[in-house]
């Protein structure tokens, strides 16, 4: 907090708000003569309400913001008849999701078939409660944060592959055969772009990654990974591995509607086929969650004189402006197709990543500084260049040149 | 067509393919584009020539179609000299032909190496009941694979050769030809009723025939 | 109606013809067979392809026809000559007014009947704004097969939508033209027409450009056509493969020059021609045509004639051309849209033949998609752009 | 996604940009030639001055068979130049205007009336002889120009009527 | 660790482990095996071992459950014709051979003097130090493991991908 | 509080249920999976005895338990691949089939 937290005191309370809140309650619920464990327990309870009603609500702005995003880049006008400016679209779809007949096809393994929705959602959830939100607000503090994300974001191809499998419908299958490969091998070049940070901090708690990005470089640049070479290349990778991770276009190979009508989720419909829906989404958001912890300064105001506004505040605006980012690739991109998106992630990203690891490594030793840049600059840009000419020799991307008849 | 008159083409086809059976028959219309009637034997050796000879090249099959021809009367006033009573009476007489019914497959043939056409050739079965066999060109010709499939499907040639003869637009079950001149479509459809009497005559019947009326035409 | 089913076909066996047979799969227990359609988002109508994977990878593939089938000839040789015309509005449905001038021409050829010149003129513009619609509403769909999410298909509609008002205030109809008669078209231009018109043109390349600089330069679409479904030239041929896939191939074969037909000849335009045949050439044949297509149209909307649109000899009602057969065809955006009309000098056809290019452009539909991946079939289907209407009849 | 963002923005700068039209609020406004439905024409009263006369020529040329036809007959059976039954299902009409061209009196013409969906197949789509009459009014209201020419055609025929006749009288 | 903790993370772990020894379908065994690996990792979080935990999850969810269930629906054992479980003779003497070792093991177990121990003082451990302890005391082991996995990872790859056919 | 004889029952128990999904199964990836549970029993074992051991800053147990999960998943990676190699010879994952050590 600078001296302006002083002159704008709404925005300095705003800071602890959501804490004081909780403090609050649990206070009041002392001053009831209420035992220890039962508070602790509370406290927790608070805590997950607290993020669940947030992501939730996220979720349902989600929905409405992707359908005003892709509308607009459209040149539509979107969602505009359900309360104002449409805003009550998302609530109008669950009821539609809700009252919609739950159907299961009669040779579908009916347990499976039931769990896989429910399964999908869960990872998401788990990997929100180590989210640094702002400053002294990351509901479950967890030495090994960095971890836990990777473990439970492995559940959703179990969930997805169970949701293939069990609907016995081959295009189901299918999808889910794309989408534990596509995610089996996008899940390494994710670890791969983590670990330079974990390199860099020394540590897997996210808190402390976020803390070691505070600070500003000249007093204006943000010390954000970002901002490094390495670190840069990392968000690169991180950012489209996530894309791929949680099944967003251009990486939605697994639900490809044009070729796989809508592959894992081919036979789910109502409420089941609504969870699938809000798993894409939260997980869109917890994906971006852990690209702005790691790489974009989480809660850390990006200049020095913006640091009055609450920590949570900016968390929260990067995840939407990376959200948008995401929306915007959609409305852009075709998809690509299951080979190249294999050999992307295996031929190019992979050791991409492990050069990005070289580099950080580099740039841990030389040092933030000129030598830094000079140093960790070549394994980045050698392979890079390298690669992407050789890849690139396939097609005629420069333009083909036509041939005209009279 | 320029420089290859229909006639010369059958000229050539006559010396280059040995016991071809090729004839003219001339278009009466406007467009005035006649056609070369050729006989099945020799039709697969006719059409390679027809589009590796250098010189005509129809290397394209636009367009292959049925025509059904069914039996038909003729009738022709014809003048004739007749001997009643021994006087020559000249006078005039309607002759009634009877034209055998028989399937036509109609190729129209273009090329695209010379850019001339269209070369009409027409096929013929010999009735349209048993004998309606005619050599496929799909080996010669592959753009007619599915037209050919078409005009087994709506006519009922069957075309000797072809790689995959099955129906193409209507179901494998379906037992009628329905392009046919003397197809009549059977009487199973669920009419819906309009202001027509026929119709919503037939659509009284099948909806007291079902039970579960679709809306009282009434 | 039955859906066609697969099984008890009366022909030859499918499987013991060498082209089908799936060579170097001794057993069927890798193949996994699909029912692609005929409730498929991509494609494109209800249409069905029967395809067997192996993997990812396209073993066989057969395309299975006949859902939308209404016995269209059929019905055109129990109505009039005039009568039929409104049914080939619906044949390939966005472009009616190409398939009017077809069935149009055939019928002059078959009566002979002359067309006058501001009609002529009236139908190179008509059936060249036709192909200018097709053609965009072709680059949005083939992009959403590719997953595009209906933006490239917004941007396309939304300029397809201004030519489809042109269409409105002529015609009466966005769709379903019904404009042309025997003998020249069905009423004059709306006053202001011509400008308008113009304003579209002038208007078009703007668009061409974005589109280009949207997709044709945009790597993942390259990587997903480039030295995909590739067609060689004979091949192309000998399949009767026509319109832009043929000339993505390489052939020089376009019936506006070959033919002549109409007024073709005084418009200077060039064919473009691919030489890779694969589905990147069909897709840039398109952009050039239509550049191509606005060449034609600029003198053709400055050099408009007055004159009558109507051939004051030709009758439409009562039609009864002599004793005869004609078979005319136009190059219509899709490939050689052909009529094939058999007069027995009644007033109604005693054949009528639809030559459909849709249907007879995939004929080679298995050769290209065989060894590619399954998402290579809809960006293949998509370029080879089928109607359904018009495959089925 | 320079373009994109480019939509994107103009789609909040440029109002024009936006394509869609809010239906049920902002119509659509018809070109003069939109044609939709037949509808038959009366000049002034509904019953006794509908032009058609019901030769029955729509009915036969109609390619879809959608028009339905009986005639009126006085009560000595002798027919009369009206339409007693004019029924068009307009759920088989493909709104191809052939009815139109082939009128010899002007008497069918194309209207502009698109809001006519229903959850009933039968009643509201099949238009009957009072449904379909319309008054030569609404005609010009919503095809001036063509209207306007018929109108001409019809008075100059008219006209030439009056003066056989009138020349007839002189005659006799 | 708390007792209840133990009793339910023990059950859930043993029937879920003769889950996956006796459910018909191969798939539901190895859904039912990934569910023992879950409460296995739990188990080990329960003990303190965090980063255990975790790195179990990661491993066995991510990649070994992943992979057997994908290579159980490569080879499509539903096509086989033979009963998924071994002939009743030898799977009963199977079971009983597992009976036994599962009874040994007990009885060394509990008659053993030497286990009967409090448990140490760190509840948790820090992951730092096994960050350090890898890179000095058992800098040897790691490299010898990532050798390891490298030829694994190529073999695997190699057997794979040969082509017999 | 648990005691270190109930973990050990515990992995006991679960190394017996692994043995016994390695006999009594015929399919091979299944066999494997059983394999990995008694990898999972002896992780466990380690675990616990760190969490048991007079001196567990020395973390030698977390760290063998470790190297432990690496080597399973070396087993498991070089054993798929030998399912997948014998399921293409015959055309079956069940080891009864697979018997003959010829292709």
């Amino acid at each position: 907090m600078t001296a302006l937290s002083g002159t704008i005191p709404v925005f300095a309370s705003l800071e602890g708000a959501p804490i004081a809140l909780k403090a609050w309650i649990l206070g009041m619920l002392e001053n009831m003569g209420m035992p220890e464990p039962f508070l602790m327990l509370v406290s927790i309870q608070l805590s997950i309400l607290g993020f669940f009603s947030v992501f939730l609500l996220l979720f349902v702005l989600a929905s409405w913001f992707e359908r005003k995003i892709l509308a607009r880049i459209q040149n539509r006008r979107g969602p505009n008849r359900v309360g104002p400016a449409g805003l009550l679209q998302p609530i109008a779809d669950g009821i539609k999701m809700l009252t919609k007949e739950d159907i299961v096809p009669v040779a579908a393994d009916k347990v499976l078939h039931a769990c896989a929705p429910v399964l999908i959602i869960l990872p998401a959830f788990l990997a929100m409660a180590i989210l640094p939100y702002g400053k002294n607000m990351t509901p479950v503090e967890l030495e090994v944060g960095i971890l836990l994300f990777f473990a439970v974001s492995t559940a959703t191809e179990l969930a997805v592959f169970m949701a293939g499998w069990a609907s016995l419908n081959k295009f189901s299958m299918l999808g889910a055969m794309r989408a534990v490969a596509q995610i089996l091998s996008y899940e390494l070049p994710l670890i791969l772009a983590a670990t330079s940070v974990v390199m860099i901090t020394g540590s897997l708690s996210l808190t402390a990654m976020v803390e070691a990005q505070g600070g500003y470089l000249l007093g204006i640049l943000p010390n954000w990974h970002v901002f490094t070479p390495w670190g840069f290349a990392a968000f690169a990778m991180f950012f489209i591995s996530a894309l791929a991770e949680s099944n967003r276009t251009p990486f939605d190979l697994p639900e490809g509607e044009s070729e796989l009508v809508a592959g894992h989720m081919t036979e789910y419909s109502g409420f089941k086929y609504a969870l699938f829906f809000i798993s894409e989404y939260l997980g869109l958001y917890v994906v971006c969650g852990f690209a702005v912890a790691l790489f974009l300064g989480g809660w850390q105001a990006p200049l020095p004189f913006l640091t009055f506004i609450p920590s949570w505040i900016w968390f929260f605006a990067k995840i939407l402006c990376l959200v948008f980012v995401a929306m915007w690739i959609r409305g852009t991109f075709p998809r690509v197709r299951v080979d190249h998106l294999m050999n992307f992630a295996w031929k190019f990203v992979i050791p991409l990543g492990v050069m990005v690891l070289v580099s950080a490594a580099v740039w841990h030793l030389a040092g933030r500084g000129p030598l830094g840049w000079i140093l960790s600059l070549p394994p980045l840009l050698i392979p890079y260049w390298l690669m992407a000419r050789a890849y690139g020799r396939n097609y005629d991307a420069g333009g083909r040149v036509y041939r005209f008849a009279e | 067509m320029n420089a290859l008159s229909t006639e010369s083409i059958a000229a050539r086809v006559r010396e280059a393919v040995p016991e071809a059976e090729v004839e003219l028959i001339p278009n009466k219309g406007p467009s005035g584009q006649d056609s070369l009637l050729i006989g099945a034997a020799k039709a697969v050796e006719i059409a390679a020539f027809l589009r590796d000879d250098p010189e005509l090249r129809f290397d394209y099959a636009s367009n292959v179609t049925g025509v059904d021809w069914p039996e038909r009367v003729v009738k022709e006033r014809v003048t004739a000299t007749e001997e009643v009573d021994g006087e020559t009476k000249e006078g005039k007489k309607v002759v009634e032909t009877k034209i055998p019914g028989f399937l036509e497959a109609v190729y129209h043939l273009y090329s695209m190496e010379r850019k001339h056409g269209p070369l009409v050739v027409r096929l013929r079965t010999g009735d349209r009941e048993n004998n309606v066999t005619l050599p496929s060109l799909t080996p010669v010709y592959r753009g007619a694979e599915f037209q050919e499939r078409e005009v087994y499907d709506l006519y009922g040639i069957r075309f000797d050769g072809h790689p995959d003869l099955r129906r193409l637009l209507m179901w494998e079950n379906f037992a009628d030809y329905p392009m046919r001149k003397d197809y009549t479509p059977p009487d199973d459809y669920e009419y819906e009723p309009t202001p027509h009497d026929a119709v919503l005559e037939k659509a009284k019947r099948h909806q007291a025939d079902d039970g579960c009326g679709k809306g009282d035409p009434a | 109606m039955n859906p066609p089913s697969e099984t008890g076909s009366p022909s030859p066996n499918p499987a013991e013809s060498p082209r089908y047979r799936t060579a170097g799969y001794d057993s069927d227990a890798q193949l996994l067979e699909v029912s692609l359609g005929p409730q498929h988002p991509s494609t494109h109508g209800v249409f069905r392809m029967n395809v067997a994977l192996d993997g990812e990878d396209v073993v066989k593939l057969k395309p299975v026809f006949g859902y939308l089938h209404r016995n269209h000839e059929q019905i055109a040789e129990q109505v009039s000559y005039l009568g039929s015309m409104p049914y080939t509005d619906r044949l390939d449905y966005f472009c009616s007014l190409s398939n009017n001038w077809a069935y149009a021409a055939a019928v002059e050829k078959l009566a002979g009947i002359d067309v006058p010149e501001r009609a002529e003129y009236i139908r190179v513009i008509t059936s060249e704004l036709t192909r200018l619609v097709n053609h965009t509403s072709f680059l949005g769909f083939m992009l959403s097969d590719m997953g595009a999410w209906g933006t490239v298909l917004m941007y396309a509609f939304r300029e397809r939508e201004k030519i489809l008002d042109l269409f409105e205030s002529l015609t009466g109809s966005r769709m379903m033209g019904n404009y042309m008669r025997f003998g020249g078209c069905r009423c004059d231009l709306p006053p202001g027409w011509l400008e308008q018109a113009r304003k579209v043109v002038d208007g078009y390349p703007a668009f061409l450009d974005e589109m280009e600089s949207l997709i044709a330069t945009n790597e993942i679409v390259i990587s997903r056509t480039q030295r995909i479904g590739r067609l060689p030239a004979d091949k192309a041929v000998n399949g009767s493969m026509t319109g832009p896939c043929l000339r993505a191939s390489g052939v020089n074969y376009d019936i506006r020059k070959v033919d002549r037909y109409g007024i073709y000849d005084r418009f200077e335009f060039r064919v473009p021609l691919g030489d890779h045949g694969d589905c990147y050439d069909r897709l840039m044949i398109r952009f050039l045509e239509m550049r191509e297509t606005l060449k034609i149209l600029r003198p053709a909307l400055r050099d408009i004639p007055e004159g009558p649109v109507m051939d004051p000899k030709a009758r439409q009602r009562n039609l009864r051309p002599p004793e005869g057969e004609a078979y005319a065809r136009v190059e219509a955006p899709k490939g050689e849209l052909g009529f094939y009309l058999i007069s027995d000098a009644s007033d109604k056809p005693y054949r009528y033949r639809v030559r459909p290019p849709s249907l007879i452009n995939l004929t080679l539909l298995e050769d290209l998609c065989l060894g590619e991946k399954i998402a290579d079939v809809m960006v293949i289907l998509g370029t080879i752009d089928i109607v359904l209407g018009e495959v089925d009849r | 996604m320079g373009i994109t963002a480019k939509n994107f923005i103009a789609s909040y700068t440029k109002p024009e940009s936006l394509i869609t039209e809010e239906y049920p609020e902002e119509k659509p406004k018809l070109p003069e030639n939109n044609r939709n439905f037949p509808f038959l024409v009366f000049d002034d009263d509904p019953d006794a001055g509908l032009r058609c006369v019901s030769c029955k020529i729509c009915e036969r040329e109609c390619p879809p068979q959608c028009i339905y036809i009986v005639q009126e007959r006085d009560e000595n059976g002798r027919p009369v130049k009206q339409p007693k039954v004019f029924d068009i299902d307009i759920s088989v009409c493909m709104s191809c205007q052939i009815c139109v061209e082939v009128c010899p009196f002007d008497a069918i013409k194309m209207d502009q009336e698109y809001e006519l969906s229903s959850l009933d197949r039968f009643d509201p789509l099949i238009h009957d002889r009072q449904r379909l009459s319309k008054s030569n009014e609404y005609y010009h209201s919503i095809h001036p120009a063509e209207a306007a020419a018929v109108d001409a055609v019809l008075a100059e025929k008219a006209a030439r009527k009056a003066g056989n006749k009138k020349a007839a009288d002189n005659e006799s | 660790m708390n007792a209840t903790a133990y009793i339910l993370l023990g059950i859930l772990l043993i029937a879920s482990g003769t889950g996956a020894a006796v459910l018909r379908n191969p798939v539901h065994s190895g859904l039912s095996a990934v569910v023992a690996f879950v409460t296995l990792g739990m188990l080990h979080m329960a003990l303190g071992a965090q980063f255990i935990g975790f790195v179990q999850l990661l491993v066995y969810i991510g990649a070994v459950a992943i992979l057997a269930v994908f290579a159980i629906l490569l080879t499509r054992p539903e096509a086989s014709h033979l009963p998924c479980l071994r002939p009743l003779r030898r799977a009963v003497a199977g079971a009983v051979t597992a009976g036994l070792v599962l009874a040994a093991l007990l009885i060394a177990i509990f008659r053993s003097p030497s286990l009967n121990r409090e448990p140490g003082p760190v509840a948790e451990a820090p992951v730092a130090e096994i960050g350090e302890l890898l890179m000095t005391t058992h800098l040897l082991p790691l490299q010898t493991i990532g050798v390891l996995l490298t030829a694994a990872l190529i073999g695997a790859v190699l057997f794979a991908s040969t082509n017999h056919s | 509080m648990i005691t270190l004889p109930a973990i050990l029952a515990l992995s006991a128990a679960l190394f017996a249920t692994g043995l016994g999904i390695a006999l009594i199964r015929r399919n091979a990836i299944l066999i494997f999976i059983g394999i990995e549970l008694m990898f999972g029993a002896g992780v466990l074992n380690f675990v616990a005895f760190w969490r048991f051991s007079p001196d567990p800053e020395a973390l030698t147990g977390i760290l063998f338990a470790m190297f432990t999960i690496a080597i399973a998943a070396a087993e498991i990676s070089v054993g798929l691949a030998l399912v997948i190699l014998i399921y293409r010879h015959h055309q079956t994952p069940e080891l009864d089939a697979a018997n003959r050590l010829r292709g």
